[in-house]
């Protein structure tokens, strides 16, 4: 089982009780899926590998067009408070939720966007790593663009520790129909390979383009 | 027992009439009669459309354990209170939905509801439209006397225009309800009315309905002597039966959309429509079936029991 | 007896609290649903409408609520296990027939994910403001059984045990979700069939002529029988006799009112489950139930580390409401603190059974989210004394 | 000779007269004696005209009447019965 909560410092009190728990919030806009996302994560977490998880998703108007946001709690206790209150990880898919939940994004949190959606033109709280993938564009490279958040799944594998590589892929793949199993698997995989290869290069965010891996994707 | 005995049998039969089998009402088997006599008021047409039921129950020959009976509130609402039969007096306008759960659960059931005007077309009405656009297979019988009785006589979505009710004291001025014009245009598959002076032919269409499968409507136009025919001054039950039989015409043909009740007007009767199409069951199971497959349990005819 | 195979998804999955309720609903046995859409309960009958027909059963959309609350109660007298799903305002359509469902002893159930009101309200936002209604939205006094699950796994267990316990006390049972549990997904264990407990309905085992559907039974639930097996019996809503005729007299309702009222009362220990966390020595305890109580845990945990010894008493079932349990404990500690998701409802059931003993703090909160466990801590310090 | 005859609960009639009035050979008339309950019950006083066809019975809102055949006589075509409009 990875380990959870590994790269944050302790947040300090009152939820210091319950810092064994990673706040996840994923948003972006409708038709990203950026709920099958939250849900395909928690899913690897709680079922395939056995820790402790909590989806809740944003219903309402806002679904059907503009951000649309899903919040993951992953904890090795029983989740308590289902609710993000400030994410650890803050996955972006569209310059809409960038913005909208940039604010709750912790102090030496993780930010992950879609790299030709998203513009960072503000101020990050402080600490804040950031990275991009042009999920959208591998998802259009591999055939369809409706795959890009398991492009993007993969890359949050490869720069985070919150779930396995292995519960990931048994996540999607009982998630999406046996006839889009390979796409996905794909997907899943060019997202970790670029995920992979950014984290390895220490290079900044911003310049990851450099780096082969990525490039590819870009012409 | 031969005619030559007839001077004895009348007498013995009116003394007591249970000692003798040939003196027996056949309709006796159908109602509850440790309930009679009944609370409907003398005059009034609702025991006489139950009688027609009875009599065509016992045409059909149905197999009386499988025959349910659903009303909902009102004077016509009581009818389930005295059939010997399965039988559910449920709220106010929703025997419909009722009868809707007890048909799906049991497919095997012929599921007669039983109501009046106030019931079914106007706090029931929603589910009267939607249980004939599904052509469920309900046997409706609406006794339509014009006022809600039960409550004493005030104005309904089918009483005529003009007519002097508790709460239209100075006349109704709404257009009343024609309700085989809404069920028909709803989708129901056999539409009739008659009134309680047409017994024979109440009986018949009962008899029919009971047999076919679909949503079937029969409005059967009865007196309401103690409240509505007394507030307008047209007489007591018995003046009320010979007007229907002055002013009924029969058409089959009629055009629904013209047969609208008035106060003292032509009351257009006859069997308006059959018409075959799926019922709701029938469309269920193709439908689940084109679908699942053989992944497909049918809901045949036992219950879905657990 | 236990669970029809067929119907159990067994396995561990990751699924919310309406879909985990469906699934409770099918292992307990349901084969009927009808159901009207109305956010947020719309997922519990869009799985079973997709799950019923491989399993053996129906589902209708109705027209409108009142039709569905009054369609399962006709399949439930056809011989169906049967239930319905709604909200907020369909909650409150279905009032009269809840009523009908408890004079009639007709087992069914009755799950309301509970959003925020009145009226309209926050369709897509959690409260807990029905919990009253539950109790008392129908005319007319009557007992109800209403249970509060706090996770997708309890939407599964509990609805299972609703099933159950509806048929156990031929009543309607209300199972109280709210919007938070209702769309948040967890993992949820389904086991085995032949481990989850399922109550059969109890029919009588007399012959047509001797059956009289509400006569007097030792544990005061009556046998039932079915339509279409030829008893030929009566069902009303009127006030009604041990044949099941209309009896409009005092002593007909007094007898009638009273059993009803009795059989539960006389089943309490079967009913009531209530859920203690360090009670004893507590000098305060949170008292709550449903999605509020995983939170107020975060704030006991919180006053805990300040040193404050507060114990935590989580209501499974609210409806009886677990008088002597609340009685008891409002002996012992300096302070009850009730936070849930409306003005304080339950907190006046608590205040009522402390009988004075102790101080009853209510934490109040308008819905559309869950409380801050400061809020919840805070009531904790103030019951403390600190 | 009568072909048939009726059978009276009279302490369930309550004096509608549909029996009365719609019978088709008129043979049946309301008592002046009351029931229990004050009404008039009918009776039958025209014996030997009574078919035994049975629309009393059909229109009798109480279950009060109803009409029979004599076996024998019942053996025969039975005579249209109904109300036409």
């Amino acid at each position: 089982m990875p380990e959870l909560a590994s790269r944050r410092e302790v947040a300090a009190a009152p939820d210091a009780v319950e810092r064994e728990l990673t706040e996840i919030r994923v948003a972006g806009f409708g038709g990203q899926g950026v709920i099958l996302a939250a849900q395909i994560l928690g899913k690897a977490a709680a079922i395939f590998d056995g820790v402790h998880a909590t989806m809740t998703q944003n219903f309402g108007p806002e679904a059907r067009g503009g951000a649309c946001s899903a919040q993951l709690i992953v904890a090795r206790h029983p989740v308590l408070y289902p609710y993000v209150t400030k994410a650890d990880i803050l996955v972006a898919m569209s310059q809409e939720a960038f913005g909208k939940f940039v604010p709750e994004l912790k102090q030496g949190g993780l930010l992950l966007v879609e790299r030709d959606l998203v513009r960072i033109q503000q101020d990050l709280p402080e600490r804040v790593r950031t990275y991009g993938v042009p999920a959208t564009r591998i998802a259009e490279k591999l055939g369809k663009r409706v795959v890009q958040n398991i492009v993007m799944l993969g890359f949050f594998g490869a720069v985070t520790e919150v779930v396995s590589r292995k519960a990931m892929e048994q996540a999607v793949l009982s998630s999406v129909p046996a006839s889009m199993a390979a796409l996905n698997k794909d997907a899943l995989q060019a997202g970790y390979e670029v995920g992979r290869a950014c984290l390895e290069s220490r290079l900044p965010a911003s310049e990851c383009d450099q780096i082969p891996e990525y490039a590819a994707w870009l012409d | 027992m031969s005619t030559a005995e007839t001077p004895t049998e009348m007498p013995l039969c009116e003394q007591a009439p249970g000692e003798n089998p040939i003196c027996e009402n056949p309709v006796e088997q159908f109602l509850r009669t440790d309930r009679m006599p009944h609370i409907w008021c003398p005059g009034c047409g609702i025991g006489t459309t139950v009688n027609c039921f009875a009599r065509a129950l016992l045409k059909t020959g149905l197999d009386l354990r499988k025959v349910v009976v659903v009303s909902g509130i009102g004077c016509t609402g009581r009818v389930a209170g005295y059939v010997k039969l399965d039988s559910f007096h449920t709220t106010h306008g929703r025997a419909i939905p009722f009868a809707t759960g007890l048909k799906l659960a049991n497919p095997e059931l012929t599921v007669v509801v039983y109501s009046g005007d106030g019931d079914l077309t106007s706090i029931g009405g929603n589910h009267l439209i939607h249980a004939a656009r599904r052509n469920l297979d309900l046997k409706v019988i609406c006794v339509n006397n014009l006022t809600y009785s039960m409550t004493g006589g005030q104005a309904a979505a089918t009483t005529p225009e003009d007519s002097i009710t508790t709460t239209s004291p100075y006349g109704a001025f709404e257009p009343a309800m024609n309700i085989p014009h809404l069920v028909a245009a709803a989708g129901a598959t056999f539409v009739a009315r008659w009134t309680t002076f047409h017994v024979a032919q109440t009986m018949k269409a009962m008899q029919r309905m009971l047999t076919r499968r679909g949503f079937s409507f029969l409005e059967v136009i009865s007196p309401c002597p103690t409240l509505y025919q007394r507030r307008n001054q047209m007489g007591d039950g018995l003046d009320t039966m010979k007007h229907y039989k002055e002013v009924s015409v029969s058409n089959n043909n009629a055009n629904l959309a013209e047969i609208g009740m008035t106060k003292s007007g032509q009351i257009t009767v006859g069997n308006f429509l059959e018409i075959e199409r799926p019922d709701y069951l029938e469309a269920m199971r193709a439908q689940l079936r084109n679908r699942l497959q053989e992944r497909y349990i049918e809901v045949g005819g036992a219950p879905c029991q657990n | 007896m236990h669970a029809d195979p067929t119907g159990v998804l067994t396995g561990t999955h990751f699924l919310n609290g309406d879909q985990a309720c469906c699934e409770g609903a099918l292992a307990g046995g349901a084969r009927f649903s009808a159901g009207y859409p109305i956010t947020p309960s719309t997922e519990i009958v869009e799985r079973f409408s997709k799950r019923i027909p491989t399993i053996g059963g129906v589902f209708i959309q109705m027209e409108d609520e009142l039709a569905a609350s009054i369609a399962i109660q006709g399949a439930v007298w056809a011989g169906a296990k049967a239930f319905t799903v709604t909200s907020g305002p369909g909650f409150s359509l279905m009032m009269e027939h809840i009523g009908l469902a408890a004079m009639t002893e007709t087992p069914c159930v009755f799950v309301d994910v509970q959003r925020g009101g009145p009226s309209t309200g926050l369709p897509t936002l959690p409260a807990q403001g029905d919990m009253m209604q539950a109790r008392f939205g129908s005319h007319g006094d009557y007992p109800c059984i209403a249970l509060c699950p706090s996770s997708p796994q309890e939407c599964f267990t509990l609805m299972v045990r609703a099933m159950n316990l509806a048929e156990e006390f031929r009543t309607p049972v209300f199972l109280m979700m709210d919007e938070v549990v209702g769309h948040m997904t967890e993992r949820v264990q389904i086991p085995p069939a032949e481990t989850i407990a399922v109550t059969p309905r109890k029919l009588t085992d007399k012959a047509p002529g001797e059956f009289r559907p509400y006569e007097d039974s030792e544990d005061l639930v009556p046998p039932m029988a079915h339509a279409g097996e030829g008893y030929q019996f009566h069902v009303t809503g009127l006030t009604h006799d041990e044949r099941g005729y209309p009896s409009m007299t005092p002593a007909t309702q007094a007898k009638l009112i009273r059993r009803l009222r009795e059989k539960i009362t006389r089943g309490m220990d079967r009913i009531t489950q209530v859920e203690e966390d360090n009670v004893d020595g507590a000098e305060v305890v949170v008292v709550s139930y449903g999605i509020t109580m995983r939170v107020a845990q975060r704030a006991i945990k919180l006053a805990r580390a300040e040193g404050i010894a507060v114990g935590g008493m989580r209501l499974v079932t609210v409806w009886p409401f677990p008088e002597e349990r609340i009685h008891a404990l409002a002996g012992r500690v300096r302070a009850l603190v009730i936070p849930e998701l409306n003005m304080g409802q339950v907190a006046l059931e608590v205040e009522r059974c402390a009988r004075g003993a102790t101080q009853v703090i209510p934490v109040p909160h308008a819905g559309a989210t869950v409380h801050d466990p400061q809020q919840i801590l805070d009531a904790i310090r103030k019951g403390a004394g600190r | 000779m009568a072909k048939g005859t009726v059978a009276i609960k009279t302490e369930r009639c309550k004096g509608c007269s549909f029996c009365v009035e719609f019978c088709p050979p008129k043979v049946l008339a309301l008592s002046p004696v009351y029931n229990a309950k004050g009404y008039h019950p009918p009776q039958l006083i025209d014996p030997d005209k009574c078919t035994g066809c049975d629309l009393c019975g059909m229109y009798c809102p109480d279950f009060a009447i109803h009409g029979f055949r004599f076996p024998k006589a019942a053996a025969e075509p039975a005579p249209t019965v109904g109300a036409a409009a």
